[in-house]
């Protein structure tokens, strides 16, 4: 979705929510061909979840598996929730420039009939949405794995998708200040500000916060699976059609475009990445190519419906450096943002949100969306302020949640801890396990071993 | 000759190689093992059933050396994989009849000697 | 589908399927939206079975990893051509109140018109229904994995699809007498029975007759791949969109509710499940968070299109407990339905049911069906007649049909081939191999070793 | 889509690219059913690439699993780019019988108004064929993994792709010779030829020049993990409803069908397969069960929207005669086509190819559109001339091409290297890692080891 | 002081596990090995090619124990990990030099004495 | 009795094996090892960080036999395992006080001997 919906195509519908000239004859009418094409975006940008979880626990150590994929599989469960009772009403209804009221809080009132300003039924709208906020904070954990403790983590993650994400979407898409204005809004069709930019600095502020882990810098922390990193990677792509296509919230040119350029990006920063692998190491690797492939659909993602697929080619090649190299960079620093979500979906998405006011293109994008290229520097400024908002809010209201949380819970485990690895810490399982040596437990049973106790290693 | 069977905590190995490296051991063949010693155990719990795992992720080290290379070897050992806590492992030094080395069909002391190599 | 169509918003079309008022002038006819989704759907369906086999595979022993994967991928095979063949015709077809007839045994007259009463041409209505045929007879093989033989099990299930499945789905969905009145029947939006107890009380019966693994209460048996137990968790989340918002036949405002409930609910039981993983052992493992997503899905099964979001959440969290209880205390009974199959498809289908017969609302499921907290108490009492039919039939025919595959072939692998696994005997494949120790057999070379003939362990 | 527009149900709009019959009415506009479906297809075509990856990757030897993967990721990034700058153009603008010209290079005057003879944007019919070009590029690795040299690969597919898969794409569906002239063309619905036969000349020729595997013939060299296989399969599978069922470009009768067919092919040659397994070893196999599903799919893809289901079902049973015992036989001879890409594709394309003109039926594929037993027995040796053409085309463009790269990049990887495993050797990374023994190299830090410069082994 | 290396069957290891617990046995470290020895091979097959696999899954555990406990752990494995069918394993008694324990640096007799654990 | 332990390049098991079974020995444990010794080291990166893989893959074969086999033994996996480029790998022979057949409990030369297969 953009922030200025009469622009996204849908000029007629649109025209309800545009106030100077509301459209009293306009009766809402679910569409069917809509519908069918954001039941399939849900379904696939729902499926991005579980894709993370695989890119991520692919690329962390083996003890640490089930945390890893743990960390994004519980977003669905708990920020799911949550947003269905209280984080969507202050995203969507009615409130102040900052914040949406509570007038849909337990999702009262919401029904089957069109969401104001689209052709498909509110609740699916709702449905859609809850998949942005899942994967949003899912995308958080990579900074802090292996050593965050996990209730601290649900318990920030659920907040934050509250006190950060729900705010920061009202700005942009739910009547903030941020896109409130048609044609002179910044533009953002699926969510590089609110999404990626918004998680970047909450993964930064949780990475700085919760610390290093005890073997960074010291021993190579290598992926255990990288054929599951390419899974994830493989599946973040299909689901981001669902992401960027189903942003135009219709099954139109717009979807078509934006779906065009969700192809287009990441194969130009994939052919980018691997050259750029192939000189400085003279070899193309895995992890590269999955990492290149996320870049790509980071840096389209707030420019998907706004500019021709060439230009989307462009932004998808740019993208490629600034995220590569501080990657590099990252890895000789001492910060342990694990598997570099700020390099990829931060920078990602700060280039991405920049060139989306270089590359607009009334043309593809609608009237009056278009960027420096097409005469309209102005737009590039009105980017940069959106991404400065997004950025300090976040950066300063995840710091403040997460140090309040740290006062009640645990936020990193011990070096013992880490040395056994979080899977039987804070899970009891191992992700991989032959059963050799593990006794049944039967219940009223005296422990038969010299171990008098269960372990105080995994006692939380 | 002697063949020195160490079995340490997995966190520990990258320490281990480093201060044998120091040490001039250059031989050395690492496998995985799962211990039990007088460890604590791991409750783990799948579903309805709670099990405890009696084994621990080890680390086992085997090498070959000459006679007075014992010495500095255990003791390298010892002391890059002591944490103080119990589960650090054990060293068997085991006595060896004769050795060779496959690629020159070189026995004994000359097969366990370290040779440069033409990168 | 609904019992009712008449209930699922497809009013105009439904009509024609209603016999006091007849509709003379609606010409049939395919609407390309409708068909879209469909499908979308089919494939999302068909794809929930490559999905549970990952589910049940990752549970299984590494030993017994393939047999229990091909469990699922033959029944792609043999139930999909057997469905094709006469289960379809049995299902749908004119017939009595009890079973179908065979005027479309070999799909005769299935062409690309509309089937009557949806909008979507036949062979796709048809080959949607295969979907299902074939996920509900791939769920049985969760109760007797690790032991029983591979020639049985397919057997088993073929038949089965065509004596078992084939008459309780004429019964609810082709006219049967479960179904049959409008208004009055019992309401199975999706499949909660059709699909879960009676495959459940099918996996019931064969873990009973096929006997316990020759380990089972004597070790522990581990999950040896819980990462592909998520993935597989997360791919059957995915597919049941198709499962459930499917089941409107229609891309509209049913199919939205069927589809944000399919979301909602997991959601919640996954957050129930975790808090009681967390208060009974003070830790949330993931093995339990693929559960709790798998029973959540079951719950609201029946109940998609009937209820709001907010019972639908009410429903996951619900049935959280009965199959979490369940699955603990059937681990200390001497019944090996190794993976829960009764505790999560059958408890959960039940309760899902009969929440159905509380939560039924008409605003959201349509004219008529409403449930206990609007008004029609009697709604409880005709779910509990249909599961607990459904039960019975399946329980009887079922223990009969597996008596008699019984006579014919070995049903369980002996201790030795148990201990060999069942990769090995029933498929001559290791899941995962290196090749060591692997030694080419060309065709006319005399064995070299002393083994003078191959292994009979893996014999017939 | 097919060779004959008029045929797969687009009566109306078809016309509009039928010369003789310039329909002037018909103002062209963007069906949003149609568009939802194909946006859909897009997606799901796209997927398969990842999938062939794991389907790929898995029956490789672990050594070789990333780079095995590689080979099919990379055609994501190279052949996308290269299709979206020239091969399209060369496939799809207007040229001549031959090859298409370069009017739509770098995707000049490609917008969202439908493209001639579709009701979907240009832009969407683009990225669907350019997700063709990417996996009928992908499919030729499977003949050559495990020693052809990484950086040739890439140069072979990208260049493959423009001068070979372009202009075969151009003769049959983009206005050349093959498919010219409506109802006497061959009859290709989704890419039997221009796909499969294509690939698998291409991959023939390949495993020829490149030559064999060091320790092919001499040891046994097995799959290292056989449930990424049916992962692959499955996935495969669900893409392969986009691919088909795609290619009638609308969400009609015609998608109805193909999907139909898409979805009883496989099951049939599945049931076949396994019966062949079970005779000649007394073992159904997991690898036979997934190369079984992927010789149905590709059988049924030149037939898929001209036929009814029944047909479906006995082409699918008919293609896994040739592929299973063609498998059986190239793994006695010294021909290394590693993955059988000859016999699953080559094989499985050219009998769905021959077979569509055997069952192709008015009644399904629309009028003109009939094989052999329904009257019409020239069909067949029309398909025939298009096989022919095809094989000879691709075999000698691809020899010549490769044996071009041969002169001017090392094609296969020393046997040193191929001892080592190509994921080291040109990836540098291991799939599979736990990171022992495992070094962080610092930037000025000398190199700690008796090793005094990196190895040599892996260096290009 | 001896090592005791024993290669059984995947299936025993629990059960011997259990008895040298029996027998007081404390320490043991095991891991994953494929023997070949006098057992039928299994058939497989993958595609167009028939392997015999000539290596069969086994479980190797290595018990270092003071002189007088060799014979007890041998008999407890014995009996524990028999099961009558070609394929059971074997156990090989080798003598040790010294034995250390990591954790303390004790060496021979006193390294592998159990110690309690201080949960 | 001896108890030959070899360390050998993954790429030549097959070899040795076969050869080992023209010589007549029949009982092999075979394992998985990483290891060390002066053969060059692979870089590898992942993302920024770059890493030398000091530990290579090889297979550790285990042969208890009686003394009269050791040197046909050894003979022939160092004809088998050589390729003659650093990393070929080592035999260690060590000596054994006893070895036990599990099955029977047969004990020394009879454990070592192997039996015929009744298939
Ligand atoms: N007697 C033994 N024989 C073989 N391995 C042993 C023996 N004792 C200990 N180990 C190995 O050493 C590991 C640590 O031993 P443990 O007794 O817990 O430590 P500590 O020596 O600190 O008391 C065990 O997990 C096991 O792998
Ligand atoms: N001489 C040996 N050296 C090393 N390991 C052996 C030896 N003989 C047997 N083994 C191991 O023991 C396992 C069982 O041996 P086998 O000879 O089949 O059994 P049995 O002792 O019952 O005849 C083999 O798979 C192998 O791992
Ligand atoms: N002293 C030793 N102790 C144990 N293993 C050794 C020893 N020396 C070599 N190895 C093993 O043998 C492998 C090859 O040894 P290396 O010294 O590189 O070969 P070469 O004998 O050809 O010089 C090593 O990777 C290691 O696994």
């Amino acid at each position: 979705m953009s922030f200025d919906l009469l622009s996204s195509g849908l000029s007629i519908l649109a025209q309800v929510e545009n106030p100077p000239t509301t459209a009293p004859a306009v009766v809402p009418v679910v569409n069917p061909a809509d519908t069918a094409w954001m039941l399939v975006s849900t379904a696939l940008v729902l499926f991005m979840t579980p894709a993370l979880a695989f890119f991520y626990g692919g690329l962390a150590r083996s003890k640490n598996m089930l945390n890893t994929m743990m960390m994004s599989f519980i977003a669905m469960g708990f920020v799911g929730v949550a947003w269905a009772l209280v984080g969507y009403s202050l995203a969507f209804s009615d409130g102040n420039k900052f914040i949406g009221g509570l007038s849909w809080a337990f999702l009262q009132t919401i029904g089957t009939d069109p969401k104001v300003g689209t052709t498909i039924p509110h609740v699916l709208f709702m449905a859609y949405q809850a998949t942005f906020a899942i994967i949003t904070a899912a995308l958080i954990s990579g900074a802090i794995i292996e050593r965050m403790r996990f209730g601290a983590y649900v318990a920030f993650i659920t907040l934050w998708s509250i006190v950060v994400y729900a705010p920061v979407c009202h700005w942009v898409w739910g009547g903030g200040w941020a896109g409130a204005a048609p044609g002179i809004g910044a533009l953002d069709f699926a969510g590089g500000t609110v999404v990626h930019i918004n998680a970047a600095a909450a993964a930064l502020v949780a990475a700085i916060v919760v610390g290093k882990r005890k073997d960074f810098g010291r021993q190579a922390l290598l992926p255990h699976n990288v054929p599951l990193v390419l899974l994830g990677a493989g599946a973040l792509w299909f689901g981001w059609f669902g992401f960027n296509g189903g942003s135009a919230l219709a099954s139109n040119a717009s979807a078509a475009t934006a779906f065009t350029n969700t192809m287009l990006a990441p194969c130009a920063t994939m052919v980018a990445w691997t050259l750029l692998d192939l000189l400085r190491t003279g070899k193309v690797t895995g992890v590269g190519c999955g990492t290149g492939i996320v870049v790509g659909l980071v840096a389209i993602t707030p420019a998907a419906g706004f500019l021709s697929p060439t230009s989307a080619m462009a932004v998808g090649l740019i993208a490629a450096f600034p995220s590569y190299f501080a990657i590099i960079i990252r890895a000789k620093t001492s910060l342990d943002d694990s598997l570099d979500v700020f390099a990829a979906h931060g920078l990602g998405g700060i280039t991405g949100a920049l060139l989306t006011g270089v590359f607009a293109d009334e043309t593809w994008g609608g009237a009056g969306n278009k960027g420096l290229l097409n005469g309209n520097p102005g737009q590039l400024l009105i980017q940069a302020e959106a991404i400065v908002g997004t950025l300090v809010y976040s950066l300063v209201v995840s710091f403040i949640l997460i140090k309040i949380i740290g006062f009640l819970l645990p936020l990193k485990a011990t070096d013992a801890q880490q040395g056994v690895g979080l899977d039987v810490v804070d899970h009891g399982e191992e992700a991989y396990s032959n059963g050799e040596g593990a006794v049944l437990i039967l219940e009223n049973e005296s422990t038969s071993t010299p171990a008098a106790s269960p372990s105080t290693i995994g006692a939380r | 000759m002697k063949l020195i069977v160490a079995i340490i905590r997995p966190d520990k190995l990258n320490d281990v190689l480093k201060s044998l490296y120091k040490a001039e051991v250059r031989g050395v063949s690492v496998s995985h093992v799962r211990g039990h010693g007088g460890e604590t155990e791991n409750v783990e719990t799948y579903r309805g059933t709670t099990v405890k795992m009696e084994l621990q992720e080890k680390i086992r080290i085997e090498i070959g050396v000459s006679d007075h290379f014992v010495d500095p070897t255990v003791q390298s050992i010892l002391s890059a994989a002591k944490t103080g806590e119990v589960g650090d492992g054990k060293i068997f030094v085991i006595p060896v009849e004769s050795v060779y080395r496959i690629r020159t069909s070189e026995k004994d002391t000359a097969a366990v000697t370290p040779v440069a190599v033409k990168a």
